[in-house]
């Protein structure tokens, strides 16, 4: 998933990556493609992970893990740094999500269970902000709940902000509050793809599934 | 003559009165101002509302200032880390308040604050729960809220080095809310690694200017909180 | 006027002088005092005029004159420039006016010809957000007429914004909406005092003169 | 690769089209950028809203533009300086609009196009005549008025470095309105003295990063404004 959604990333891009399963689509740019990575907590040009024994704890991402810069990086503070967020200035955002729902919806910051804490960090600030959002994310939950719904049942994190999703079944795109499907992963049939899916999925063509 | 240096931690942070705003620098520990912050759990003032990113790992810094029960309220965008249990206990147990803010809302609000501005218009959280009783209202057809400016009666702040006006530069990634929590606050208190003359910061370089700095203690070696949570110290030192 | 204006401003003060006469306020402050000067066009530690032959035309003022940069001074760009302003950071500002009101209010930008090009600069961002404003005039037009009035009649920079009024007559604080005469110039009396201006002036003493 | 380096100041501004908004950053000639308004003078764009603090002087740079009858309205606090008689003619023969924004307004609504802020209260103008047709509002008590966000398609910026990423630094004052006008166009095109290789600039001093810079052309010795006026030069050159 990572790789494709690498593939899809354009040289030159202004990219933020999201925490977990997003931080994997930096190890996969092909060659040739130069990307700037941001991260919210005041860095643009982060590198890849330090040599064992060269962390500097004050030069972390928005995991709070130790990175580098890249020559060219530059230091900035959060009111700046969520300029390039909420002006429109960073190209991409990888997501995980809870739930997608057919219109583009995203719930990736709560379950809303009682007596969770929530934490919502910059996650409605890059929805709100950034000018493409890709949702990298098992098609199901483990239980084999659908994650891509009609409606989110969780709370939002942004309403009709996806662009496209990346799951182990398909890449979908969000086009004018429809689910088009773009790509089957190997082996997967589109009924295969729609049982395991609670929203109506359309072909490229327009054709329901 | 204008010198900002105090000479310690305990005497930077002396006039912290119970029911102030307080806010705290840092994402992570990475620039948060441990040292003031142990401070102000000697000096003790309490019912004390604390603006910061997170709220603190393990029993040191910011979680033992509420772990100390200092704390009535916690104004933030992430109150849970990975090694963070003293807020999300007392939370659970409703003994202390959270307001949930958006990073970049909380970023903006807070430099809304400094540059005298009391309100302004985003489109983070609309059509979210945070958005719930937020005044809405629409601009070329999008949907926007109403976000207040959060003024601060002190903001604790760990920076690089400074020089006696105040003028500070910072450390990398541990630059994050430290500048605009400067321009915040009536009083700003600063920890810095190093002092420096007059002139040694380029004036080109310079973060933050010393206008929005009150105070500035060095403190050359500061504790790296990670360690002290692995080694799973607490404070008051256990 | 300008030594007097000096007079009151303290050690460790921040302050921005205006164009023209304020700009003298930097020659009298008394020694041992340490003041800082803000240029709005992104400059706080101005310094004096630079010499003759080392004028550098990207280092002015407001006014466009070549200055120089103490040790200790800094660079920022005009956001953060008016954030000091706007944001109330600025102890003290010394302005010039065509027209103060008993309540305070003052003009100085614009005469509201028909025919003039208006210009306002930062006039009313620094009455709006800087703490004291200091205004240094003469006390009379150059026909006589005063200066000091019920009403301004010229277009207002601000409202109930000046805190004390230098004139080469006397010394006079806008307090609650009222002129008090705080220091005659010598040789004026209050009587000669209060034919030069408009609006009502109280001794100290809360007497009306 | 990411290159934002272009061989000359006609090739940088060759897309800028009739009727587009053009900030042009600078105080008086400080941090103006001559040689790209030069260029844009050869290049015909016309009926453009400029939004710059001043209107230039002489007939060299901003005010040859306007003379050269290619702008249609300006966007500034300050329309008149010591030698600047090309705009102030023409407003006074009705042949070019103006909006006059205070300085610190005109800061702060390009900063905000550039955060993506559709509009913030201000004190600043409250019961001025500038305030005529705005929307009051009170908060805490006091008044303030509705700004918004001015954006442009184009924003032509003069540095005093840049590299292949568009990372700038700026000289002295002539910083001013540069940086924020960097984030507030679509399209922002820098003339910079040098060209450094990437890592040359500080990462902690860097004042605008290079996700704001679209374009950069190298002007190693730009002209001084100044010189020019004082020689009675005109531009298109006499």
């Amino acid at each position: 998933m990572a790789q494709k959604v690498a593939m899809d990333i354009h040289d030159g891009a202004y990219v933020n990556l999201g925490i977990g399963m997003p931080e994997l689509v930096a190890d996969f740019i092909p060659e040739g493609r130069e990307v700037i990575y941001h991260t919210e907590n005041g860095l643009l040009g982060m590198g890849k992970a330090p040599q064992p024994g060269c962390e500097d704890p004050e030069l972390i991402n928005a995991g709070k893990k130790c990175v580098t810069a890249i020559p060219g990086a530059c230091y900035f503070h959060h009111a700046d740094s969520f300029t390039m967020i909420r002006g429109g200035h960073i190209d991409v955002c990888v997501l995980g999500a809870l739930q997608i729902s057919e219109e583009g919806d995203l719930a990736n910051w709560s379950t809303g269970e009682p007596g969770a804490v929530p934490a919502v960090g910059g996650a409605m600030d890059l929805v709100a902000g950034v000018q493409t959002i890709f949702v990298i994310t098992q098609h199901c939950m483990k239980n084999g709940q659908a994650k891509i719904v009609k409606q989110c049942t969780y709370p939002l994190t942004g309403k009709n902000v996806v662009n496209r999703i990346y799951s182990n079944l398909a890449i979908i795109d969000v086009i004018e509050k429809k689910l088009f499907v773009r790509e089957l992963a190997r082996g997967v049939t589109f009924g295969y793809l729609q049982k395991n899916t609670d929203a109506k999925l359309f072909k490229n063509s327009g054709e329901q599934l | 003559m204008i010198n900002k240096l105090v000479k310690s931690a305990r005497e930077a942070v002396v006039d912290i009165f119970d029911g102030a705003t307080v806010m705290i620098s840092g994402f992570g520990e990475a620039g948060s101002p441990i040292e003031l912050i142990h401070a102000l759990i000697d000096q003790g003032a309490n019912k004390l509302t604390i603006v910061s990113n997170n709220t603190g790992s393990g029993n040191v810094g910011l979680a033992a200032l509420i772990e100390n029960k200092q704390v009535k309220k916690m104004i933030c965008s992430f109150p849970r880390t990975a090694n963070s249990t003293v807020f999300p206990d007392l939370y659970r147990k409703g003994e202390i308040e959270l307001e949930l803010v958006p990073q970049g809302t909380l970023a903006e609000r807070i430099r809304a604050a400094g540059a005298g501005i009391p309100a302004y218009y985003t489109q983070t959280s609309v059509n979210t729960p945070l958005a719930q009783n937020k005044e809405l209202r629409i601009f070329n057809k999008k949907a926007y809220v109403l976000e207040y400016a959060i003024k601060a009666d002190f903001s604790l702040v760990k920076c690089h080095a400074a020089d006696r006006y105040g003028n500070l530069i910072y450390n990398k990634t541990a630059r994050n809310f430290g500048p605009i929590m400067c321009t915040a606050a009536k009083t700003t208190i600063v920890q810095a690694r190093k002092i420096l003359e007059l002139g040694q910061i380029d004036p080109e370089c310079v973060v933050t200017p010393g206008i929005f700095v009150k105070r500035v203690v060095e403190v050359a070696d500061p504790a790296d909180e990670s360690k002290l949570v692995a080694e799973n110290r607490r404070y008051p030192w256990n």
